[in-house]
């Protein structure tokens, strides 16, 4: 092929989404509603994922040590507890400190207990925390074979069970992303179909008159691309600006803001953007192809 | 130029359409193909340029076995050939102009050279008038004109049409003729199927009937025959 | 049965196809439409059965002023027309037989009488055979034919045809001109567009000659004319 | 009409998607994936509904009683928390009771406090629970005014903080079903549209040969509630039977079965079959008639 025939097979895939209009118009509205559901899934599963992360990220390990425990044992243990791989941070609470925060954590209940002061039943602690929450159980074994170190907890069973919730929504959510993308790469590959078959009787009268297949194929591949970039730009943009306004609004009232903490801006919509745009573009090219491929044979 | 070797064709849907064809066409030939409606002419000219592939026999087109011949090698074949179908066979979307530069380029040809010899080949058909406007809004005879275009423009070794005058007045039919003449003294071999009995029996040339299938009569200088 | 009064037709491109028609058309009169390719043939046709909208003037046809009606009523005026469009208009889904019933079950014949009727008016073109294949599978000629039967299937009080013989040998032509001399024997109006001067000239009739978008001659019993 | 004509439509537009085999495919199976995704969403926002509610229901008032209250005191005050509106049930729990449910609570720490049973700082007390989990403030204020009633506990902060939540979830998913639904909707009426265009010829054919508009629609219309019911018989089967599979899958394992609980089959797959075969037939009727109409101005 001649350089100069491909600058004409450019040109005339952009005209033919002019000729064909109401089609094009057709087709890309539908790659653009599709791949919007998809974005606003992807945003939501992103952010589904990121809360999952911070709760995940809450886990850790109270380490209760012996009360007999000197200044240096306990020195000792912490140094202990910094030498096992994963942990990734050790805090040390002392007894007072530790009674603080469990009355704390009672709320109203807490004037239940208004005069342990006097006698704190509490040792001092440590709390540690791994470099990966779901490394706390094994880590938290590990700690507990340390000397001087009484007790611990870490919400053994519970914290199992969220890993084990957060896992499986996780896993939802790919799988769900996953689907999404292929029903999308479907939907558009078919209406593509649809308006390309609309089109067969040309396609054929294009080889009688002596058009290579690759010939026909190259405005078509133009068009599909461009119709895929287009189908895609529409909705990264409304997503951006839906998303931008949407953290506005939240960021703006300060209950919201307490409850739903979201991904920033940024990188989220370049992800989103990335993952519309390759999605379109391939499927705009690919559905075109196939569907042309179908009626070249004649 | 062209031959065929005891050509059959039968349809899909089972229709005998032609029943062992031999024919041999010299190059620079003017050949008429005459026969009743539905006797085969149309088949037989769709073999030529590959639209329809024999069910038995061989074809031989300048150098190709048409009959043999690989997917890839087709459109050289049909560049070879000017074609004017009986449906026109326009491309809705693309205005005159555009249908008739589109024929040049598929060959590729310098980009500089399809207007001047796009306008020139539309005022041939004396319808350059009528270049910016789509298939649909041109009359049927208008229509057949632009067909008749797009097959002279790349000057091809050999013109097939379907009968070509068959929507024209008589006075535009004897224009179109003497342009087929004319290409035909240049060297040009025309194959043209045709109803008109006025033109087979004016224009003498050889004329080849198709009666249900086979060919009936193939006589040089010939008549259009079938008096009522 | 047939009137218009100044008609004109310019199309939405600008191409004035019409200037200022007037015709008075008999009841169970046989008209020919002549004229060169793009003359305005098909629109003059076009407006009676309102395919298209006159810019300026007015048509009656039957009981109707084709011109004024409202959209309701057009199937109505259809309905009492036969029609044979130049590019056949053949619905590609539906095979020969559903083609031709449909325009019965448009009238919501009596189904009973559909199957033999069409069987029928399908011997009439000698398509019977070809009851079940689809129009993709049929000649230009028969595909024409096919067209034609369906417009004389319900009988209707006028036939307009246009170049109804375009794609077909002279002998079939003249077969399918006996069947119009018979239709118009038995009262049928018809109005022909025609390119055809041997069936013009022998089978005399009134010849309106079209040309440039105006009536320039309008003979009873005339001759096809623009002898070259 | 005549009612044999009807009969003649019904047949036509049966034939129909015979005689246009591909595109009808191609449209059954948009109509299906379509209605595949927002069903699956339907399922996974009646399940997250049915997930809140069960988490709202877990509210409740506790209600703790004057050391001083005696046996007559606190039936006066189980009838006085009977008779406000609102409150489902009323449960006494002994103060010994109380004290065994607190350290149940605490989990790994109970042992800290050991030595409490011999002198139990808990008074007796009531759990309360609402009709609609949501009023539960409006009645705690109400039975704090009651005599004998020394204080209560319900999570205040948290409890409103946890309906925010669950009202937040729930309307997002309710947008998330109403917008899936439309751009459904949209993305199945638009396939429709482009089998429809690329039909057209035949739509102007047909009104040239004398056909008036309802002879043209009513095929069509049997057309699209066909292509409509198909496209949404087929994503309702498949819902059913994965979701039958899901709920086996999950109950064969305990862990599983303990961490999702899931709506049953029924009625859940009624209203999805439901839900989508209103909308299936619905926008396969509605998308053809819009569509055909453009093309009826011949
Ligand atoms: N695609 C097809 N499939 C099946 N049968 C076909 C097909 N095309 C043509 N036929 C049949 O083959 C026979 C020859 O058709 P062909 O088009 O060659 O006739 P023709 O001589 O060109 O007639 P006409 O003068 O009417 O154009 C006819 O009986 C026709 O019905
Ligand atoms: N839909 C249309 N839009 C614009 N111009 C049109 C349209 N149809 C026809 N014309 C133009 O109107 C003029 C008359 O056309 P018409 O089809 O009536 O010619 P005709 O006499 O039937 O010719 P032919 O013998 O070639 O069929 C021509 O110049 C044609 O180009
Ligand atoms: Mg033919
Ligand atoms: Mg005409």
């Amino acid at each position: 092929m001649k350089i100069r025939t491909l600058g004409r097979h450019v040109r005339e895939g952009v005209k033919n989404l002019g000729r064909n209009g109401w089609m094009s118009f057709a087709s890309i509205s539908a790659v653009a509603i599709t791949l919007l559901i998809l974005g606003v899934f992807f945003i939501l599963a992103m952010n589904v994922n990121y809360f999952a992360q911070s709760v995940e990220k809450q886990v850790e390990i109270r380490v209760f040590l012996d009360v007999l425990a000197t200044k240096e044992n306990v020195q000792q243990v912490e140094e202990n507890i910094k030498a096992i791989p994963k942990v990734a941070s050790v805090t040390f609470i002392p007894k007072d400190e530790g009674l603080k925060q469990f009355k704390e954590s009672l709320g109203e209940k807490a004037y239940l207990f208004e005069g342990l002061e006097k006698d704190n039943p509490l040792p001092d602690a440590f709390v540690v925390k791994t470099t990966q929450p779901q490394d706390t159980s094994a880590v938290a074994a590990q700690i507990k074979k340390l000397e001087f170190v009484n007790n611990l907890n870490y919400g053994e069973g519970t914290v199992e069970k969220l890993f084990a919730v957060t896992g499986a929504v996780r896993n939802v959510g790919i799988a769900f992303i996953i689907g999404l993308g292929f029903t999308a790469m479907f939907l558009i590959a078919n209406t593509i179909k649809l308006t390309i078959v609309a089109r067969r009787r040309e396609i054929e009268i294009m080889k009688l008159v002596g058009a290579t297949n690759w010939f026909i194929r190259w405005p078509f591949f133009v068009e599909g691309l461009l119709m895929g970039i287009a189908g895609a730009l529409i909705p990264t943009i409304m997503l951006a600006v839906g998303y931008y306004y949407l953290l506005d609004a939240i960021h703006s009232s300060f209950e919201a803001s307490q409850l739903f903490k979201l991904l920033p801006l940024f990188p989220l919509v370049n992800q989103v953007a990335l993952a519309l745009l390759a999605i379109g573009a391939f499927i705009g090219i690919w559905g075109s192809l196939v569907s042309v491929r179908r009626f070249l044979r004649v | 130029m062209i031959e065929m070797f005891d050509v059959w064709k039968t349809y899909p849907n089972g229709t005998n359409a032609l029943k062992g064809v031999n024919i041999k066409i010299e190059k620079g030939e003017f050949v008429y193909v005459v026969g009743p409606s539905g006797a085969g002419k149309s088949t037989f000219i769709k073999l030529m340029y590959r639209e329809e592939k024999p069910t038995k026999g061989q074809i031989f087109l300048g150098g190709f076995n048409v009959s043999r011949i690989k997917e890839r090698q087709i459109p050289l074949v049909r560049r070879s050939i000017g074609v004017v179908f009986q449906d026109f066979k326009l491309l809705p979307t693309l205005t005159v102009f555009e249908n008739v530069a589109f024929a040049m380029e598929v060959i590729e040809a310098n980009p500089k050279q399809i207007k001047p010899r796009v306008l020139d080949v539309l005022g041939l058909v004396k319808l350059k008038h009528k270049a910016k406007m789509l298939p649909s809004e041109l009359s049927g005879g208008e229509q057949q004109r632009v067909a008749l275009a797009r097959a002279l423009v790349n000057n091809p070794g050999i013109i097939i049409a379907d009968e070509p005058t068959g929507n024209l007045d008589p006075e535009t039919s004897w224009e179109i003729m003497k342009l087929f003449e004319e290409i035909n003294q240049r060297g040009t071999t025309v194959v043209m199927a045709t109803h008109n009995r006025e033109i087979v029996n004016t224009m003498r040339k050889r004329v080849v009937a198709i009666e249900a299938g086979t060919i009936a009569r193939d006589e040089q200088r010939g008549e259009y025959g079938y008096e009522d």
